[in-house]
């Protein structure tokens, strides 16, 4: 049953040293407040899981918060490498990072099958494909069928799953909009699930009735975070600031000033600040 | 040169975009593959679906994206279904006519790495991954890959297979029951470049306008093979490069915009 | 790319003799009109594949039209058994009827797996119940990770699928709102799709980002059949006919009964008859 | 009967709501069923989650659906998703604590049939088949059942098992590797059982009002047990009658009325 919390006691009470977990979102409606919060209160020894890893993820693995990267395509989308993670793949900087790698399609089922309770998922891929050869969790079985060969998955069942949504109703049902991306699937297949909203709004009477909606009972915590997306974006609400992306890019090149912007605009931010950081990114409406 | 008011990058571009039709469906590669399939659309191919692996369907952004999940895809789309939607209903159910793929390193058999340089263990550089790629190599009918040319991009060997194209050459594909195309087309900044029926080793078919043979092979890692009667690729017309030109300038000033 | 036409052609275009079928709607939007003028053209020795084989199917087995069922759910939902459908595999009247029985989830995951491009679906599921000794198509494979015995049945890949949807745009992208069933995974799944549909509006651009559109690629025919779902209902157009559904438990009871009904209702009808049933049906709106 | 005025079946389906709590969110077979988990929404559990295999969750009917897919179930639900999804990630995933279930035949240990009455190949009586029940009764946390009692209903050796509850009793789900708890709950027009901790045979542990152990037994093809203690069942009270007979009163005006 959802309960409304401040966002920093939503992250304490539900994510701790150790856990697995996924910040998800697809382009759209990253949960950056929450993975900001995450790094205010010092993490250690996390399994981060997502298929795109960007920018959160950059600033964590750069804080030394990962032990373990689960993922499926590490970059800055558009604009290039994640300089962070290099440092740490390639030159175990701040430290040493474990990665399972997958292909979208790997990850996308295994979360799928996550939310239906499965142990794995099954599906045509991995054809050719050399990961197969480096990750021990992509396995074949043969179709009683037909005998064609599949691919098969472990089901990914994070401990916790953070997602940014548009609205919360009063009860703690959950509506996301537009690129609704793997977030379904990430709360469904997740032991805890939190959500960072725009805005909490009286009811969902008024809505289509096949839109993606949370039910109240699948979600841990709920904190209200306007502009918690930044710098990604919330459809109906604020545009992606593309240019803190390419930013990012020259920010990451170097571990000082990397250090000194989490410094500026982590450490020594406050939840509230992203409202202001999306002001001028508002949607006309 | 021969003085044309282009560039190589234009050209490839266009290049691109004028081997895609009104009936195709893409699945679209951000970077050039996404520049080539909407030139495609706002010239010759109004009617031709663009879909991204964020799951917009029958997108026709005004401005390129600069991600693969940008709201403006959204926004223009028919229809947004949800991410394991898009790779098991549309790219799995073999709905997608051409995934249209960029490459960090190709080999000669369209064989594509985009995960490191080096060994996967001890990468020199660790590169994004494979993303979409694996399976839209795999599962769309046929797979389009446009980069432009560079020694360091067109290798003998790959450091790693992120996405299998012909293999070996030959049937390699359909030896590992890839029942799909494959990688039919090569659209470089110099070149038109078609598998050999047989061999299914790349080879060129058409050169851009005022390039020569050597440029191709100084650009190249691997001996380049050339069709027994290579064309030359029809230049961009006006149209063509307006278009392509406005949207370039839509889109750089939408992403420098806050 | 989907093409409008009459439905007497859709129908003879896209539906043989001896092909398998699927006239699918999970209650709601059940593509009566084209099952009448499938019955209207006699088509024999059909596989027709249904969740739920309701009056339509009774109605065609009644005919004689079918050589084999495929289903889960085989009754008058929430009055009673089908019992032309009881006639056929109790006293092989008109004709013995072959029949392959699944659970609702058996099916729902086959036609996802139809639609997914796969041989086969894996599910958790038949843990205990008969079915799986009496139907060879549902077999068992263990989870290369777990160990645990999993339930696979073969993907289901009609030659045809009908559904019944609220809309069509003018290019021939079609709308399904409301309770949206398995209808698009059968259209997905099956090698020809025909629709029919309450009317046609100029495009979707108004719409929500995230509804069920089948994008004209996507479907073969059109037709354009108000009130063509009638007994069942469409969403947002008019209601369910429960009345009809109570009084076909009487006809379907008596032999000749049902041939008078038949002969009344479907063979001295035709398509346009549907919207004059549905009149007084009509959704305030 | 002492003189109440109200009828076993009112009592069945008033008895078999007080089972339900706020918190349940309950996947909800059609006719007896359906009118308990509605009775439980209107009286004591407002926030209940009643979820119909047609896809709509959270839903509040003013009258009851003829069918699981009423239009009824869509219009007042929170959402309504696809068939396939209501499958996979709301009863596989775990997430359904109560499966309620009706049955055409029924042994001791809750095992169900609602496929055939006879050999399967050559049946006496084709019933309707599973539908969704053989999974809800495995998939779900636990299973309710409801039905009213009488010989052909209640058997000593079902004909085929449609959806299993305790199988031959004692471990049998453990032992099939069957982690839910199975039926933990019979509700009938005459009394309320509840499995044997260990042997798993449904023993009477509650007599509905002016009911007799004999009435039991008379209506019942097995030997029945009766707990140590067996309560009486509460009668409804008149707030419970009321919203029921009111449902009723307005549902069948609404499956009548053209």
């Amino acid at each position: 049953m959802a309960r409304f919390l401040p966002l920093s006691q939503a992250v304490s009470e539900n994510l701790h040293d150790g856990d697995s977990v996924a910040f998800e979102g697809f382009t759209h409606l990253i949960p950056t407040a929450a993975a900001h919060e995450a790094i205010r209160q010092g993490f250690r020894d996390l399994t981060l899981i997502r298929m795109t890893p960007d920018v959160v993820y950059d600033q964590m693995i750069g804080m030394g918060m990962a032990r373990k990267l689960v993922f499926s395509y590490a970059g800055n989308p558009g604009v290039g490498l994640l300089r962070r993670l290099r440092d740490a793949v390639e030159n175990g900087f701040p430290n040493a990072l474990e990665i399972e790698e997958h292909s979208h399609a790997a990850m996308a089922n295994a979360y799928e099958a996550g939310a239906a309770g499965m142990p794995c998922a099954v599906f045509r891929g991995y054809r050719g494909a050399e990961l197969a050869r480096v990750n021990p969790n992509i396995r074949f079985i043969e179709c009683p069928f037909t005998g064609e060969e599949l691919a098969a998955v472990p089901a990914l069942r994070p401990d916790v799953a953070f997602i940014h949504a548009q609205k919360a109703d009063r009860r703690g049902n959950v509506l996301v909009e537009g690129i609704v991306g793997i977030q379904k699937e990430a709360v469904l297949a997740a032991r805890r699930a939190v959500a960072t909203v725009e805005e909490v709004v009286e009811d969902f009477d008024d809505q289509h009735p096949n839109l993606t909606i949370l039910p109240h009972w699948t979600i841990t915590a709920i904190s209200v975070v306007p502009g918690g997306a930044h710098p990604s974006y919330a459809h109906g609400y604020y545009a992606r600031d593309n240019a803190a992306y390419l930013e990012w890019d020259k920010v990451a090149a170097d571990r000082d000033v990397f250090r000194d912007w989490m410094d500026r605009n982590v450490f020594q931010a406050r939840v509230e600040d992203f409202e202001q950081r999306v002001e001028k990114l508002r949607v006309a409406g | 040169m021969t003085g044309a008011d282009f560039t190589p990058n234009e050209m490839m571009t266009i290049a691109a975009s004028r081997a895609l039709g009104n009936d195709d469906v893409c699945f679209v590669g951000i970077g050039a593959p996404s520049a080539a399939c909407n030139i495609a659309r706002l010239t010759h191919a109004p009617d031709i679906t663009l879909i991204y692996e964020s799951g917009t369907i029958g997108t026709a952004p005004d401005v390129l994206p600069l991600s693969i999940g940008d709201g403006e895809l959204c926004d223009t789309a028919l229809t947004t279904v949800p991410v394991p939607e898009m790779f098991r209903y549309w790219l799995q159910g073999g709905r997608i006519t051409i995934g249209f793929l960029g490459a960090a390193q190709i080999d000669r058999f369209g064989n594509i790495n985009t995960t490191v340089v080096g060994e996967y263990e001890h990468p020199r550089v660790r590169l994004p991954g494979g993303g979409g790629a694996p399976e839209i190599a795999s599962s769309s009918q046929e797979v389009y890959v446009t980069l432009a040319q560079s020694r360091r991009a067109m290798v003998e060997k790959i450091d790693f297979f992120t996405s299998f194209g012909h293999g070996e050459g030959g049937d390699h594909r359909q030896r590992l029951g890839i029942d799909t195309r494959g990688p039919t087309l090569l659209i470089t900044d110099l070149a038109i470049w078609r598998p050999d029926p047989q061999t299914k080793e790349f080879t060129v078919v058409s050169l851009h306008p005022g390039v020569r043979r050597e440029m191709v092979q100084e650009t190249c890692g691997w001996t380049v093979r050339f069709a027994e009667r290579v064309e030359e690729t029809p230049p961009p017309t006006e149209q063509e490069l307006s278009i392509l030109r406005d949207l370039k300038a839509r889109t750089e000033a939408a992403h420098k915009g806050r």
